[in-house]
């Protein structure tokens, strides 16, 4: 955390046009190699907070620094047989396939943005796929897909450009719980060797203390963060790591102070 | 689209095609209709094989006429709601002229396109004319497609930094397809009045008459057979492009358009 | 060779035979012309390209045009009045209702917006047509063949023709020339500029057509013109092309009036005048509008070509 | 759309029309081209003002024509696309006679309407001209937005026991909202062409003309700069319906349509 | 379960266009008043069975069988003053609500399908909202609901009629735990009242065994129930029912038999 962190939210608000106050004084910022877990109730502006740190909407009040925007990225063009890193890697909370073509095609996409040719993506494409269960069904259509398998290839997408910040919403949300686990430890392996940095909004405590350095959960609307809580498990997790005391405290922790956020929601909600 | 339904979509409209035929047929007989006001549909068959040697060539260049046009409608349109799309500015500055040039009568400004171009190149002012016909649908309609792509869509491809010309390629034209596909019918059919209208303001190609003449001619003559024959020959381009454009629109979009897949 | 062309105001016809026969002929080319003819139509106005100058001769159906032309400060001119007598005619059903002028005034009247806006005008000034009895007409001849009660305008060297081979019978004629209106049809017209700075070639131009006009009314063989005319109008069948021919002989269009003495393509300029003043009594003009007399010029004509 | 961008969507196009109006002012005015060949805008203004009481009664003739023919175009291609939507069958047997109307060329069949309608009732006969040139893409646009409803949306009304026409009103009809909206654009413009040239060819009228009459006496009388001055009255008319569907098409979709929302 | 059971699949089948074989040999009831879960992991043909029950997709083979299908539902327009309850209420998979009526609308379109009219759905309408927390949101246009708020709104729709069969397809799955935990006692309480039947969709084995009455386990692709759990709890379930020895005996066989499907799967995968 010495390092200047990727990303800096600093007083961060945002108002939508019709009045709706999403976020208010949300502070934030994902280092290198962090694994930041954002917790906070339906509404809370947990995705409003993600696409301003995609760059895909702008706050109303407050700062955001980005390390990337000072080193932008190579131009399109450019040779790319050798692996290429895009700044930024994108799980959005639906899994926005382009419906026209083919899941190799969606996941070859930010790599074909980059004039990567075919060929040349076809070994990351495929691990890309693989890696996601998606085997066998590079083919199909995002139409004949079911609702994990869209999601899948949309997690899929993200990881093939070996992005250094990847930000991921609700995943796996609609994974069962066995491939949901799998995936997890696959996606700890990889942060693992490549040490990205990571900001993985979920609604499961248990996988955000298992997959992070650091938990942030959020109040509600106007969301901002109430509580960190950092994790301080070995980097190693495995299936003890779920048993250990240290991991169930920790799980409790982020537990009730979703709970003490939302009991405020709920006596707000009351009274309003 | 299966076999069978294949069949049937083509054999559904040719039965009620026939049943009019029919109508149409009995009633002039019984009527006993002059042909002069109106022929049997065998009369006008009987025409159309009797004047094939004059029909043919005529038909031909009101065709060349017509898809020339079209081509250049759909580039032009194409092209100019690509413009349109990179900035709404440039949209408002620019779409009142389009307007303009549609709404404009071919009758009225036919003779300054005829200036403008040069009155020896006949067949080149009659494809402008049928351009001007044609163009604006697919301009239009290519437009509000290039809007409607899934905003979800169009913020992956903000992320991912792509360029104009990707995003325009990648996202913004598969989206425009079904929009796109609708104005086409509309141009082709316009391509083709354009291409017989075209004729008549500019006055028919000496050496190469196109159906516009010959329609003019049997009407001069009160050949109205003959007429019926070219206006038939017409018709059938219509229908012939029309059924071109559907099977156009299924192949492009059957696997993946609402408008086009079956089951879920 | 001087190249020229000659926009005409409607299709390749018998009535536009004397320029079709100078061509074939070979008439023009011995005069130092390579005349090009670009035919009109039923929507065709060529009347912008004698303005613009894209063309040099351009030929009028009667003299409302140039009227206009003197009003508008056009800068063009009649040179030629072809045919001294209008064929512009009224026709109604010889076993119709319609038997006399006046009885044309109660019929439904098939016509067309160039006749509305023109001599309709004066019909209905000068003879009191009501404007309510207007159909349209669109040179397709199936309305009037259908109501045995209408009436349609014509021009007399072609439609009765017309009207025979399509039904069998010989419609009622009433030429409008019989009943007043005096105005010059076929008329050629060309640029103020044209005739200032070559005024040689205009006088070849019309002394050509002039000869040309004489060869194709006398000589027994036009085959060459004819071949023309129903190249460039494949409507044009033997029948019309001898019916149109041999009225154009009885009516005298060419060669009556003062074409008798002056030759073909004579101009009066009190006849001009005359027909002015019928038309500004009309209310086609206003009083003092137009000088009659700027849109027309005799420098060309009345020397008696072709006159034996 | 915020006060701004309105602003911005108005004043854009005004200044482009006045840099083009100026630049061919200048033009006409360097060249001394004389106004029989092209008159000056400002010429043509003078002479709008100046036959105002001429022009004013024959454009609002055409516009009623036009508008009239709008509607009724929406009314029979929307009802039209609505049956067609209810079977492929239907669809696939009558869409080729909605062809043939359109690539008919009016001049050709106008004589034979005349007929059917009879000729004393010329202001039908222009209206149904009208109509055949202006419906067609309204129909073909509808006919496509219909079937490009949301699948999961159709399965929730056939889940509900919607009725056919519950599902008409309530899905389909909002679905094909913007396909509509694009068809309504292009067809506006031909009712309005179309108004024009129905006049044309049913005659122009002498008691009550449109603009048609006064583009075709004007030409017969070269009065170019009265041209011009129809000519623009229509043009004018032409965007001005532009602007109006645009901001209807606002009205309809700002709120939930991709192609009019903003900033998501 | 002596009464004859609200809906019946016999031996069901379904391959799709292109060839893949969605489910094989499916067999299921559910009875009037049963709650029961489907378990299996990510593309085995949950939604495609739920879709064919509701009758939006039909199986290439086997029967189903309704019990609505022979007492059929009011037609519209009948007087609906007095509380009406259609056969079916249904949560698919995505939210699929109207983007161009606001929530409000939304949940009131099925009654306004069956000739309701807004005065007289209001209470309806407004208790359902509330009962998913969007009261506030009313007026809201979908595209103005975060991911969670956009299903919600889809539960009250579902809700809103009072159905005989309830089909939920992982209605909870983008909600928070504090969320999802009070909406599973909410509608645990409401099935308490109306005892309707239902089919529960869901990825989280504590989800169902907590509210279901029968968990069925489904092989992956072709899928078909390979184990029934019958939830032998009380009716009554509360937070103690979550620490209780047979809670969590019966979590964990229902994990293990959805391991055991899935390992299957996975060697079967990696053979293929
Ligand atoms: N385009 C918009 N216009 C108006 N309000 C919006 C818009 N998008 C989101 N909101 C509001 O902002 C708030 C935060 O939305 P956001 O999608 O960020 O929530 P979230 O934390 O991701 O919730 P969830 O877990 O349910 O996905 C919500 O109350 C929502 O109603
Ligand atoms: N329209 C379709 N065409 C072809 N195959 C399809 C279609 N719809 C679904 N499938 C296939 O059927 C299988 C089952 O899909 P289904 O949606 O029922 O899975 P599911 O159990 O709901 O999965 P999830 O938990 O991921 O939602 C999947 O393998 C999918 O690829
Ligand atoms: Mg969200
Ligand atoms: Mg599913």
């Amino acid at each position: 955390m010495a390092a200047p962190p990727l990303v800096e939210l600093a007083n961060v608000g945002k108002t939508y046009q019709h009045g709706a106050t999403a976020l208010a004084g949300l502070d934030l910022h994902i280092g290198a190699g962090e694994f930041v877990s954002l917790l906070g109730p339906s509404g809370c502006g947990k995705s409003t907070a993600l696409r301003m740190i995609a760059g895909l909407s702008q706050p109303t009040s407050g700062t955001i620094r980005r390390a990337w925007d000072a080193s932008p990225a190579p131009a399109a063009g450019t040779d790319c047989r050798v692996p290429w890193s895009h700044p930024l890697g994108c799980v959005f909370q639906e899994p926005t396939l382009l419906p026209w073509t083919s899941v190799w095609n969606n996941v070859y996409l930010p790599l074909r943005l980059r004039g990567v040719s075919q060929a040349a993506a076809k070994s990351q494409v495929d691990e890309a796929l693989t890696l996601v269960g998606l085997q066998g069904f590079e083919q199909a259509y995002p139409r004949e897909l079911s609702g994990g398998m869209k999601m899948r290839a949309s997690v899929a997408r993200a990881l093939v450009t070996r992005p250094q910040l990847l930000l991921l919403d609700e995943p796996f949300a609609a994974l069962d719980e066995i491939t949901r686990l799998r995936l997890n430890d696959d996606l700890l392996a990889l942060w693992r060797e490549r040490r990205w940095g990571a900001m993985f909004i979920t609604h499961s405590v248990f996988e955000s203390v298992y997959l992070s350095t650091r938990v942030l959960v959020m109040s509600p609307r106007p969301g901002r963060v109430v509580e960190e809580i950092v994790i301080d498990l070995a980097d190693v997790r495995t299936a003890e790591t779920r048993t250990s005391v240290r991991y169930n405290e920790l799980c409790r922790r982020a537990s009730q102070a979703l709970e003490r956020a939302i009991a405020e929601a709920s006596t707000a909600g009351r009274s309003a | 689209m299966n076999e069978r339904s294949l069949w049937i979509r083509l054999g559904a409209p040719m039965l009620v095609g026939a049943a009019l035929l029919a109508a149409w047929e009995a009633w002039v007989r019984c009527a006993e209709l002059p042909k002069y006001i109106l022929p049997t549909p065998s009369e006008v068959v009987a025409t159309i094989f009797a004047q094939w040697p004059a029909l043919a060539p005529a038909w031909l260049v009101t065709l060349k006429t017509m898809l020339v046009a079209l081509a250049a409608a759909v580039v032009f349109g194409v092209a100019l709601a690509a413009l349109f799309a990179s900035s709404r500015l440039v949209e408002t500055s620019l779409f009142p002229y389009a307007v303009m040039l549609q709404v404009t009568p071919l009758v009225a400004v036919a003779p300054f396109i005829v200036i403008w171009i040069g009155w020896e190149r006949v067949w080149l002012t009659q494809l402008v004319c049928a351009w001007i016909v044609a163009f604006f649908p697919i301009l239009s309609n290519t437009t509000m497609g290039l809007r409607s792509a899934d905003p979800g869509l169009r913020d992956l491809f903000t992320l991912y930094d792509a360029s104009r010309w990707q995003r325009l390629r990648l996202l913004l034209a598969p989206s425009a397809l079904p929009y796109f596909l609708a104005g086409l019918k509309v141009s082709a059919n316009l391509a083709l009045v354009g291409a017989v209208v075209a004729e008549f303001v500019t006055g028919t190609q000496v050496d190469n008459p196109g159906l516009a003449s010959t329609i003019f001619t049997s009407q001069l003559n009160s050949d109205t057979p003959l007429m019926f024959a070219a206006l038939a020959l017409i018709s059938l381009t219509g229908i012939i492009t029309f059924f071109a454009m559907e099977w156009l629109s299924h192949l492009l979009l059957a696997r993946w358009h609402e408008s086009a897949v079956g089951e879920r | 060779a001087d190249k020229v062309t000659l926009a005409t105001n409607w299709l390749a016809q018998p009535e536009l035979g004397g320029f079709y026969q100078a061509v074939a002929d070979g008439t023009y080319a011995r005069h130092g012309l390579e005349v090009t003819i670009k035919p009109g139509g039923p929507l065709v106005n060529n009347r912008p390209l004698l303005a613009f100058g894209k063309i040099d001769f351009l030929i009028g159906t009667n003299l409302i045009q140039p009227f206009d032309a003197a009003k508008q400060q056009i800068p063009t001119k009649v040179v030629a009045a072809f045919f001294q007598k209008d064929p512009q005619c009224l026709l109604s059903h010889a076993d119709g209702p319609w038997k006399t002028w006046d009885d044309l005034k109660q019929a439904p009247l098939l016509m067309g917006n160039a006749g509305r806006q023109t001599f309709f005008l004066w019909l209905h000034d000068a003879y009191g047509f009501p404007r309510a009895n207007l159909r349209p007409y669109n040179h397709s001849l199936a309305p009037f063949l259908n109501d045995p009660r209408a009436a349609m305008q014509g021009f007399a060297t072609a439609e009765p023709e017309r009207i025979r081979e399509a039904s069998g019978k010989e419609p009622r004629v009433f030429l409008l020339a019989d009943h007043g209106w005096n105005s010059y049809s076929t008329v050629l017209e060309t640029r103020n500029d044209l005739i200032a700075k070559n005024p040689e070639l205009v006088r070849r131009f019309v002394d050509a057509s002039i000869v040309g006009w004489n060869t194709y009314l006398d000589a027994e063989d036009t085959d060459a013109a004819d071949v023309l005319i129903k190249k460039d109008n494949p409507s044009m069948t033997d029948g019309l092309i001898k019916f149109s021919r041999r009225k154009m002989s009885e009516l005298e269009l060419l060669r009556g009036g003062e074409a008798k003495k002056l030759g073909i393509g004579a101009i009066d300029v009190e006849r001009v005048k005359s027909f002015c003043a019928k038309m500004v009594a009309a209310g086609m003009y206003q009083e003092g509008e137009i000088d009659p007399t700027t849109a027309v010029t005799v420098e060309f004509v009345n020397k008696g070509v072709g006159v034996e």
